[in-house]
Parts: structure tokens; C-alpha cells; sequence
């Protein structure tokens, strides 16, 4: 979209009038911030009428500071809805109907509507493309069945962004169709899925005839992937941990652990030893941090080299060994798992001291190499993408999906 | 040292293996972690009767199988293999052991039958606040008072400490480290049970308020004979890890060939197969470790022992550890949720890599034995 | 072969025998070792007159024992002729004509006729079934043109073990066949392969209209595969460096290096570091030699495990690892390399100190884990062969060999 | 810290490079390290007039071009990718970067421009018997003798001293570290070129007795100037061993696009696409320690310069030898030959790794530096 001339001083302007007619600190969290998405302040690179301005997106730091500046309640998109405001936003301004831009990118700012995202499977891992939740038209209405896995949120979300497969016997990547599915439609059931810590970050999706009206659909029917890529290409494969200012993030928390640790917990030349490894994890985080910094100089040099791709790959096998480290500098007191593993859902609460984030974090990272892409897969994409090797023979590629062998 | 076992260690590793496959199974191993004593006494006692396996390595005169840490180190691997719930390190190893190596006759006859024949959980406890296991850092001294002993202060990450009847004590007399005898219900003992990160293994912390004791090792330091209990105990944890690094490799091995992604089995992929075959050399690296551990503690040479449990404790906990970690990874999204049993093995892994001293520790300690 | 029922105490007279009619220490080798032949007494598993008595191979420690208490003169057969010994022998025997039997097998084993394998190519490592060496049948000859690759010995060969292709149509395992050739034919030229190290431990061999008479192949025309499997089985992939007894070997050496440093050479944090790691290797050493110490007890018993075919990746990973550390202990020193690159034969006699030896092994050791099988290729075989999981999908099985791509 | 170099940086960088695509070929490489000096004095004197690299970072009044030490590290990564041959580390950094850092006004103002204009080549004389470069441990002393000054002892592994003209000494005075300057033909002075390991760069072991010396640095200890110095040097070392780790890479890349087995590109096999993927990991990182530490010392702190120079030469001492040894392995057979150039970066990677101290004395006293 072409976009608009404005200057620094007229956004802060129209924050400012933001504040006068609706302030946080004053009016609840729907209020305010559907009165920022009516002054075209939610996404000030999103069109006007949608939460926009037209401006560049670098300028929406402009309004965050603004407020910042004014206000004491500061709202955090990642806390209000993540996926929605993340993934479905973007998703829905660029493949959604009229009726979705207008009804629902608004609630999905305010938060009123929290959204969720319905792609893996149990059969359809690192291959999503493979999945086989069936979508069969009938009339007005697709009838999907098939269950999901790995939804953050559905059991708060009202909307879930859906891919399922429209035709089975077109190849694999050409049959699926994207769906805008209402959560509370009868046949969805949600059930909270437990992990290593005995808690339920994530859940598992049911689908038993679930009837979707065909204008639900996002794109054009078998162009799902096509649309599912957007919505991927928004999604913060945000690993805990990454350091934004030098010596922070999970390296500051094990350097801290490290120098608080007990004494005599450890025989001298032992402490030597895991000197040298704590260096050798602070430098790679350290690298890790610059490395980012120089794939945002380049990107913003508008020549994106490989440093990007590299970073989600190494946080994820670095800080993994950064807890494990964390671990060790616990000894003994590392067989001691104070928060212990009741099934609920997760609470920040429980892992306020480095104490428990560290067993916390030491469990949880394990996640880190296959969430968003397992390590394996990063490291195709970097060699056949980044480097440009060429792929394996594929079996499963022009040829009908149904033809293809898959996991029960 | 020769290697082979012999058709009656084959026979025995089958025996536990069935036995273990009825009453040890995935159901009963989370059944019984979420218990605080953390095992079956139905089942022990028929592993002390049918089986003989809690007195295994016990004398036949105290009512014992009379075997070695060869026949002990293949139950451990078994157990290892299936994650056991039940007070074999700490009853079977360390406090018969101590019986065995570091207590006078009289105690000895009295009490060793009575482990052997399944009626008394016992354990030792060594580390203290520091989380050591070398002796050197033990603190904790007994004080003489009449004809009994007296213990202050507190020992901690004691295997089973919650539930064994006898508890045996390592403090400092004042002619060296002295093993002590402490009843369930004697004055000023009180016991902690630890929330495990392994739930599978039970934790306590053990607190001596002057609290009466008797003294079970005979008079002199007594240090030599329990670094040759520590090192019999490191050879069957050791067995135990690589019987446990063995299953998770089978575990990923068996996923690999029947997970489907992009139209094939995952194990065809290099990224896979590859992982899976650095975890076969480990695995193995690792048996043989635990088994020269097992050879040299029935070899009786103390400082072969040593270097042998350093090897042992060092590789088998970072194999087991490793195939814990990979066996996760193998297994996607799956191996981390809480229905898969892979986290149970890999938080086994951690645990055991820190009971009786870490890796790093181990390996310093050998390069010191090789003049290095 | 029925093995024959005789005594230890008679095969040791018979020794006796061998040593009252040409004691080594008084004829030369080729009349000692000739006798040895004649007497069976060269490999007792082989049959009577080919330099066997058809008894159990574990009998042949018998005879080199007893040599060994009468006689200071003692030959090692990987000196006089390790290929020609360790696989031309037993391929000939399992393979060969008569006429090859009768009068080959006696001079391999007395020295007489060195011999050398030509198997890999240029466009064939990893892929030896690859190969494109033709072999074309005119009449009573084959004409053989190609190029053949990391030719050990070749250089002081009179035979050579020639594996080339007869029938490009055939798929690649089934088109080939394998000849024994003589060297000294014409067409036939050896050039020195210089290494790492400047020195030339292998040869390239190039063929040139080379004619071999029909009846100099070994099995039929076309199962040349089958026959290089036997060489192969008999391969040792002898690396260097694998303790035959605790803390021997590489880590020996290492051992004692690190004992004998220069003071000063390290600081006393960077020395617990070095210790650390120097345990590590020696730990793993260790294992590697109690495994393999297993794997012969399970043969032994009779129910080999896999213990035997880690060794060969384990041995190669290791020993790199091994003189790498051997380098970092050296510090500075490493930087200078005595022994200079002079393009020349391999030569013992300049790696007699520690020093020396380690600076040569931790460039030789580089080829450890490519020859005879690379890690990547080991590891593909421990994961298929040993732990069943699936192949890769091969576009290489079950088409003519001509149409499948190769590198020139 | 702001990463990003400018257009002018890039034009810097493609001049260079193709300099030396033509001046540093392969076949060129081969002959001079076969040859005792070790580089070329026609292109020598060209990287000095007509592109100005010698003095690139020698201020503009002594002849200089007046940049710093970013411009010469994008000379060094690319140097490093050609291996190329010359007493460019030697005398454009160490000596040159002495002058500027450690000398007085009079022999800095004499000779500076010497070595800029490319008509002498100078080294800088700093490890001893003990083959370390920390400044605690230089032992050498100089003898005040009238005027001026006298060595005596060893220094060993000193880069291109057996062809520098200019000899920079660091030796202990009775005011602390300060620097010496020794002329080619002193009296007592000799050189041993040392038969080096990586033939593409040249060592020697120079020996004084009772050698006549000038002192060129000002009274009182000249170590933090030297500390300075070495911490720059690094940073050039560090860029050239990123430089060569990348060129690794790309020959591996390279090699596993086209070279077939099984019917199929080497690089299709993820167990090669996959070495090459952390490789790329490893490689970014290299650079971004690299850069760092280049602008680091631009940077003009000199506590964030040593912090910068432990991470950039533990970090790329590593990352170049892993690329330059999975380089060797990715190509097989024909990476262990003498005729291709694997092995030269492989020998360029270790040699490269000792200088200036190995990656864990450089991590320890990171550790130090960072209070852990």
C-alpha cells in the first residue's frame, strides 16, 4: 500500500489526542484500545479504517513510546493475544473477507476475541503440509473432521485459524483450504495437553462434523497453503531466552547462578572446568546477540543476508545447553524439583527465583529444537535455502495426498 | 579382564527381565512415583523371596543368594531398562554393602539377614549440605556418650531416606569416619522427604538433633571401606544408566521405523539414523563400562575399582543422559508430553548423573589416578 | 572344510619340525617361509597343500607362538605383504583357478610377489559399486581402460586385485567382474598420490588398452561383486592408534606427552581444562578397548553383537580427537613441523620420537575417518545393518548402470 | 555496538578482492610458501603505493591512508580467504600498530612511514621459550649500556622475523615492559627460521647475546600499550580466520553440489547438508566476532577490547578449524591430497589457533574478566 507522508510530531499529536479523549490509566482495556484502533494507532502500517495509518511499520515505535511517556498502564500485545494479533491480523488483512476486516480486526486489538492457531497434527509434525483433518463441502456448509494439536489458547479462544484438507486427491500441498472456524461451534472440543513439567501449555483439538459456513473461508478453496504461509511468516518463533542487551536473557541468569552459587558445592579444579564452559556458552550467546544485531543492520541495509535463518537454530540448541549448564551449577540441589508436577496450567508465578526458573527452564527448553521447527528441519532450510543444496528425491510430491503413506 | 558372561548370567538377566515386565510395567512405574515411599512392599517381598534378589549379593550364611556385583549389576540394567520403583540402590547396595565391608560382626549378624530377607528397607547417608559425595566432605561428627553416640546436624539427598527402617550414618569420631546406626523413631531424628525432579527415585533430608546412635563400624577410620561401598554402588548405578541409555535408543529406533513424515519412515532421514547410530556407539561405550565397573568390584583390587567406578560415573551418566535427550528429540512434540514416558528417562538421566559425584568431578579424579 | 582333529602338542611338533629343516635365523625368508607353506604351517585353516592342515583358525596363535619361543628372526605379515596376505590370499582360495591356487597363494605368503587392490576411483569413493573402469571382452582377452585411486603398494606390486565394469547395461551391482591383474603389463602406469603430509603412502594407477587373458578372472564374468565382497570382508581397516592393552596406544603417547610438557607451557587454570579433557579421551580409549575386548568374547561365544562394527567409527572420531589434543598440548611448538613436506615415500624412521609421531598422526589421522569407509558411510550401516532402520529411497538400484549419473 | 559497514567499506572490499584474485591464486600461494622469505616484493610494493593496504591504518602524517582497524579487517577476512602470503600481520599490525601505540615521537615519526611505504618489513618480537604471548611471561631482560641498550636471551615463534628488517623487541627494563628496537645486522643478533607447520605463514627463533638495542618506547612500563596492541592484532588474526572458515565453507558447498555417489549430489545427503549448516552457523558467528572486535578496537576501550579479542579468538580459532577439517572430510579422499588446497587452510587453521594463545586460555581469562 502506498504510503501516507506524516511526520514524527503529527503521530505523537494523535497519540496525545488518543490519551485526551481515552487514557489507560483511566478506561478499560476494550475502551482504550478500540479507541487506538479507530485513531488508526493499532498498527499504524495496517490501511486506514483497519486499525491503520498506511505508514511505515518502523513508526508504530513511535506510538508505543508516546504512550509510554504518558501513561503508567502499558498493555503488551504478547499478553492480550499473541496469535491473534500476531498471526491473525496480518492473515486476515490480506486473505480475509470484507465481514472479517471489519467485524473482526478490531476485537482481535482489543482483545476482546483471543485467537488461536489450528495447523499440526499428531500425524502432520514437522510435515504440516501432510495433515489430514478432513473439510467436505456440503452446500452452504464444509464438515470438518480431524483433531489438532499443539493449540496454544484454544481452550480461551474464540477464533481459530484452521487448515484442513479440501482434496485428497490433489498433491499434498494444493488440496488444503483455510477455514475461519467459531471455536464455540458444536463439535470442537478442547482438551488441555499436559507436558514434561506436568503442566498444560498447550492443547488438543477435536473435530467431530463441525460445520462451517463456506464464507469462512480465507483465500480461495485448495489455495491454503498458499495462505497458511502468511500466517507462518508472522510467527514469532519466540525462544525464551534470547539476549537482548549483552550478558542478558538465560546466559545472565546462569552467569548470576554461577556467582551466587554455595560455597564448597564444588572442588576447586571443578569450578575451573566449569569456568571454561560458562565462557564458551557466554561467548556463543553473545555471538548469538551480535549476530542478530548484524541481520537487522542488513536487513534494514535492505540486503538480508543468511544471519537471520541462523538465529532460531542456534537459540534453540544453545539454550538448551545453558539450562543443562544451569543444572550443574545447582548439583546435588538439582534432584530437588520445588515446584513439583501438578497438572495445571502454567503459572509465572511458580518460577519467580533463579532457583526455579533454572529447573523450570531446564525441562521446558527441551521444547526449544522442535517447536517451530525442529533442529533437523532448520538445518535442511539452511542448507537447501541459505546454501543452496539440493533437496532428497521426494516421494511425496505430485502425486495424490491420499497416495501417500502416513502415520496413523 | 575377561568379559563373558557365563549361561547363568544370561538365565538370571531373563528371569528379572519377565519378572520385571509383569511388575514393573509403564502403568505401575507412574502409579508408584506418585506414592511418597515410592514402591510395592507386595513386590519387594517377592523379590526377596522367589527371587532372592534383594540379598543377592549377600553371604549365604546371613541368608543371602551369595552372588557378586556382576550378578547384581545385570538386575541393575534390567531395572534401569524399566525405570524400577522400589529401594534396591540404597537397601541392596549401599547399606548391605556396609554391612558387609564397614560393620563389626555383631551388627552384621544381626541386621544383614534381616535386608536380605526383605523385612528391613535400609540406606546409608553420606552427602550433607555441600551435595558431596566424597568423603573428605563429610562434616557431620558423632559425639561419644557412654556406651551410645550421639549425631548433630543434618544429611541430605539421602536415596530412600524417607522410608528406610535402618538408617546408617557416616560421621567423624575422633579416630576417623565411624559408621552409625540410627533407629526410625529415635529421638531428634526427623526426615524430609525431597520433591524429586525424578520421581521415580525417592529423596530425603535427614536431620540429627542429638540424636542417639550406635556405632557399627569398628574401631579406626573406616573411610577405605566405604570408598569401596561407594565404588560398588557408582558400578550398579552405572549399570542401571546404561540399561536405561539401551531403552531409549530402542525406544527412538522403534519410532523412527514406523514414523511417517514426507511420505517416509523418519529413520530413513541421515539427520535420524545418524543420531541413532552416534547413540549406539555411546550405548555400547557405555555397557562396557558398567560392566568392567561390575568385573573390577568383584575383582576386590580397591584402587582398580576406583578408576574404574571414575570411568564408570563420568561416561555412563553423560551417555544416559544423551540418549534420554536425543530419544526426546527423535519423538517430537510426543516425547515431550507428559503421557510419553521418554521425560520419565530423561529426568532419570539427570538425576543419576549427579548421585555419587558428576562427570567432571570423576574424570578429574581419574586423571589425578593416572598421574595426569 | 572339515576341520581336522589334531593336538595342540602335535602342531606344535610339527613347528619343531619346520624349525629343525630351515630355521630363521640361519635361511632367508623366502626359503623359511616357503617350507612354512609346504608344511601347512602358512594358515592352518586353509586346506592341505594350499599351506594349511584345515584346522581352526584360532590354531595359527599356536604356531606363531612356538616360532617365537625358537627364534629371534620373526616376520610380520602385514610388513611383507598385508594385502596380498590379509585378502589376496583368502579371495584366491574362496575365488581363484587352480592354476592361480597352485602357484600364487605359496609366493604371497613367502613374499615373492607383493600384491595391491584396485577397487576405489576418482568417481567411485564412498560408492565403490559406482566404478567405471571398463573391462571389454575380445575373444581370449579383456581390454581394460579406466583409472584407479588410493592404490597402496601398487608402485612394488607384481598382482594386483582389479575390480572394473564388463556390462554397462547391467545394474551397477551386477555389471562387474574382477580380474587379477599383472602388473607389469603393458598400459598399466603407477604414479605416487602425494598427501597431506607430502609424502606419497598411495598410488593412482592408470590402465591404458590393458590386456588380461579370459581366464584370469576371478568367479563368473558379471559377479566381479560378489568376489570384491570376499576381499572386502578380509579388509582390516587397520587405523592406527587402537590400545591393545590399557592407557596403550594413541592415548599412550598422549599420556606421556602431557606428563613430559614443558613447564610453563600452560597456565594452571588452562592445565585443569587440558586434564579434563585429556580423561575424557582416555576414558573413551578405554571403552573402545573394552568393547571391542567384548566383541571378540561374544564371537567367541558365538553370538557376535554390535560391538564389533562401532570400532571402526569410534577408532576414527577418536584418534583425530586424540592427536588434536596431542597438538594443543605441543602449545606454540605445533606451529613448527620438522619433519618438512618433501614429496617422498613414507618413511618411519622420522617419527621415532613423540613429538614427531604426533605432529605426523595428527595430519595422517585426518584420512582416518574416509578410508575404508567414511563416518558418514559407517554411520549408514550401523543405523541400517545394526539398529534395522530403513534405507534411503535409491535411484541408483535396478537401472542399467550407464544411465545413472556420476561425477566425471 | 553498530555493525553496519558502508558503501565505502564494501568498495574497500571488492578492490581487495580483486587484488587478490590475481595476485594471491592458488598457484601463486604454492609458490611462495615453498620459497624462505615467504611473499612476493613486487606486489609487496604494489599493496603499498598503488592500494595503500600496508599503511592503511597508519595516520595520514606519517604517510598513511589514516584509517583503522574495521578497513583492516575487511583487508584480513579477505586475505584470509586466498591464504594469502606476506608479513602483512607482522608489519601493518604488530609493528606498525607498536609505533603508533607504544613508541616515542622521534623513532615513530623515522619510521613509521618506512613501513608504510612499503619499503621495510617489520615484525614485533613478544613469545619466548614458554610459547606464550600474555605479557606476564616475558622473561627477557634488557641491560641499559651508556645510551643505549642490550638484549640477551631468545624469542621463539616470531611471525616473518626471518625476514624483517625492523625488529620490535618487548623485554624488561627496571621501569617495567618496554620496547626495543634491534637492527637487521646487530652485532649478536641471529635468526633461525623455524620449519613451519602451516607453510603460508613464516616463523623464526631470533637469538640476541648481548645484542645492541634502542629503546623506542618512553619511560615506565609499556604493557598496557602492548596489551593494546596484541588485542588489535587478534582482532586481525580473528577476521582472517573467519575469512577462511567462510572460503571452507564455500568450497565444501561448492563440492557437495556437484560431486556425485549413489547416483546423487553429495550435498542431497543430509549427513553433508547438515555439517554444512552448522558450518554456516559456526561461520556467521566467526564474523560477527570478528567485526566486533574490529570495531572494538576502533572503539578505543581498551577493557572492551580485551573482552572483544578473547571471545573473537577462542571463538574463531574453533570455528575455522572445524570448517577447515569438515572441509577435508566433505571432500573425501581428494581433500587429504597434497594437490588440493584443503589441507593448506586446514595447517593455516591450527598454526592460526596457537597465536596470541589458545581458545582456552582465552576463555579463562574472558571468565576472569566477566567475574565468574
Amino acid at each position: 500500500m502506498a504510503e501516507r507522508q506524516i511526520t514524527e510530531a503529527d503521530l505523537r499529536a494523535r497519540v496525545r489526542k488518543l490519551l485526551d479523549e481515552a487514557h489507560p490509566d483511566r478506561v478499560d482495556q476494550f475502551t482504550f484500545r478500540g479507541k487506538q484502533y479507530d485513531l488508526g494507532l493499532a498498527w499504524v502500517h495496517f490501511p486506514e479504517g483497519f486499525g491503520g495509518l498506511g505508514l511505515s511499520p518502523a513508526m508504530q515505535a513511535i506510538v508505543a513510546d508516546e504512550i509510554a511517556r504518558n501513561a503508567k498502564t502499558l498493555y503488551d500485545d504478547m499478553a492480550i493475544n499473541p496469535i491473534g494479533i500476531g498471526m491473525g491480523a496480518p492473515t486476515v488483512l490480506t486473505h480475509g473477507t470484507e465481514w472479517m476486516k471489519t467485524t473482526l480486526l478490531r476485537r482481535i486489538f482489543t482483545g476482546e476475541d483471543t485467537w488461536c492457531q489450528l495447523f499440526s497434527e499428531p500425524g502432520a509434525g514437522s510435515d504440516v503440509a501432510g495433515l489430514a483433518t478432513r473439510a467436505v463441502r456440503e452446500g452452504d456448509y464444509f464438515t470438518v473432521n480431524g483433531q489438532k494439536v499443539w493449540t496454544s489458547l484454544a481452550h480461551v479462544s474464540r477464533w481459530g485459524m484452521l487448515l484442513a484438507r479440501s482434496d485428497p486427491d490433489a498433491p499434498k500441498h494444493l488440496g488444503m483450504s483455510y477455514f475461519l472456524l467459531d471455536m464455540h461451534s458444536p463439535g470442537v472440543e478442547v482438551r488441555p495437553l499436559h507436558q514434561i513439567t506436568g503442566e498444560a501449555e498447550f492443547n488438543e483439538v477435536f473435530l467431530t462434523d463441525v460445520k462451517i459456513p463456506a464464507d469462512r473461508i480465507m483465500g480461495k478453496q485448495g489455495e491454503g497453503w498458499k495462505v497458511a504461509i502468511t500466517t507462518l511468516m508472522n510467527e514469532r518463533t519466540a525462544i525464551g531466552g534470547a539476549a537482548a542487551r549483552r550478558g542478558g536473557g538465560s546466559i545472565g541468569i546462569l552467569l548470576e547462578m554461577w556467582k551466587e552459587r554455595q560455597p564448597g558445592r564444588f572442588a576447586a579444579d571443578c569450578e575451573t572446568v566449569m569456568r571454561d564452559r560458562i565462557a564458551r556458552l557466554y561467548i556463543e550467546s553473545e555471538l548469538l546477540r551480535l549476530t542478530n544485531q548484524r541481520a537487522r543492520a542488513a536487513r534494514k541495509a535492505g540486503n538480508p543476508g543468511p544471519e537471520g535463518s541462523v538465529a532460531k537454530l542456534a537459540q534453540a540448541e544453545m539454550n538448551k545447553r545453558i539450562w543443562e549448564c544451569a543444572m550443574d551449577v545447582l548439583g546435588a540441589d538439582s534432584m530437588v524439583y520445588e515446584a513439583g508436577y501438578a497438572r495445571r496450567r502454567p503459572s509465572l508465578q511458580s518460577r519467580t527465583t533463579h532457583l526455579a526458573m533454572a529447573k523450570y527452564q531446564f525441562l521446558r527448553a527441551r521444547a526449544n529444537s522442535i517447536e517451530g521447527g525442529t533442529s533437523e528441519v532448520m538445518r535442511n532450510i539452511l542448507g537447501e535455502r541459505v546454501l543452496g543444496l539440493p533437496g532428497e528425491p521426494r516421494g511425496d510430491k505430485d502425486v495424490p495426498w491420499k497416495s501417500i503413506p502416513r502415520s496413523a | 579382564m575377561d568379559f563373558s558372561f557365563t549361561p547363568e548370567h544370561e538365565e538370571l538377566r531373563q528371569t528379572v527381565r519377565r519378572f520385571l515386565e509383569k511388575e514393573s510395567t509403564e502403568q505401575i512405574v507412574r502409579k508408584l512415583m506418585e506414592t511418597e515411599s515410592g514402591y510395592d512392599p507386595k513386590t519387594w517381598a517377592r523379590m526377596a523371596s522367589e527371587l532372592s534378589l534383594v540379598g543377592l549379593a549377600v553371604p549365604e550364611q546371613f541368608g543371602g543368594a551369595g552372588y557378586g556385583p556382576v550378578e547384581l549389576a545385570i538386575v541393575f540394567e534390567e531395572m534401569g531398562r524399566v525405570l524400577f520403583c522400589g529401594p534396591y540402590l540404597s537397601t541392596a547396595v549401599l547399606a548391605a554393602g556396609a554391612f558387609m565391608h564397614a560393620a563389626e560382626a555383631a551388627p552384621r549378624a544381626k541386621l544383614l539377614g534381616e535386608i536380605a530377607a526383605g523385612r528391613a528397607i535400609a540406606t546409608l547417608a553420606l552427602a550433607e549440605a555441600s551435595g558431596r559425595w566424597d568423603l573428605e566432605s563429610i562434616a557431620m561428627r558423632a559425639r561419644r556418650d557412654g556406651a551410645r553416640w550421639r549425631l548433630e546436624g543434618v544429611k541430605d539427598y539421602v536415596l530412600d531416606g524417607n522410608l528406610a527402617g535402618i538408617v546408617l550414618v557416616a560421621a567423624r569420631a575422633d579416630d576417623g569416619l565411624a559408621l552409625f546406626l540410627v533407629e526410625g523413631g529415635a529421638a531428634g531424628f526427623e526426615r524430609n522427604p525431597l520433591p524429586a525432579l525424578d520421581l521415580t527415585r525417592k529423596l530425603a533430608r535427614l536431620s540429627f538433633a542429638n540424636t542417639p546412635a550406635e556405632r557399627i563400624s569398628g574401631a579406626g577410620d573406616c573411610a577405605p571401606a566405604l570408598e569401596r561401598v561407594i565404588g560398588q554402588a557408582i558400578a550398579m548405578l552405572a549399570a542401571e544408566q546404561a540399561g536405561g541409555a539401551q531403552r531409549c535408543l530402542e525406544m527412538s529406533v522403534e519410532y523412527a521405523k514406523t514414523r511417517l513424515q514426507f511420505g517416509r519412515p523418519i529413520g530413513s532421514f541421515q539427520a535420524i539414523k545418524h543420531k541413532c547410530a552416534d547413540l549406539l556407539v555411546e550405548t555400547e561405550f557405555a555397557r562396557s563400562a558398567a560392566y568392567n565397573a561390575a568385573f573390577c568390584a568383584a575383582g576386590g583390587d580397591d584402587a582398580e575399582l576406583a578408576q574404574a567406578a571414575h570411568i564408570a560415573k563420568s561416561y555412563c551418566s553423560e551417555a544416559y543422559f544423551h540418549a534420554a535427550a536425543d530419544n526426546i528429540q527423535i519423538h517430537g512434540g510426543m516425547g515431550f508430553t507428559w503421557e510419553h514416558p521418554a521425560h520419565l528417562y530423561f529426568k532419570r538421566a539427570r538425576a543419576s548423573s549427579v548421585i555419587f559425584g558428576d562427570p567432571v568431578a570423576h574424570r578429574l579424579k581419574l586423571a589425578a589416578a593416572l598421574g595426569a
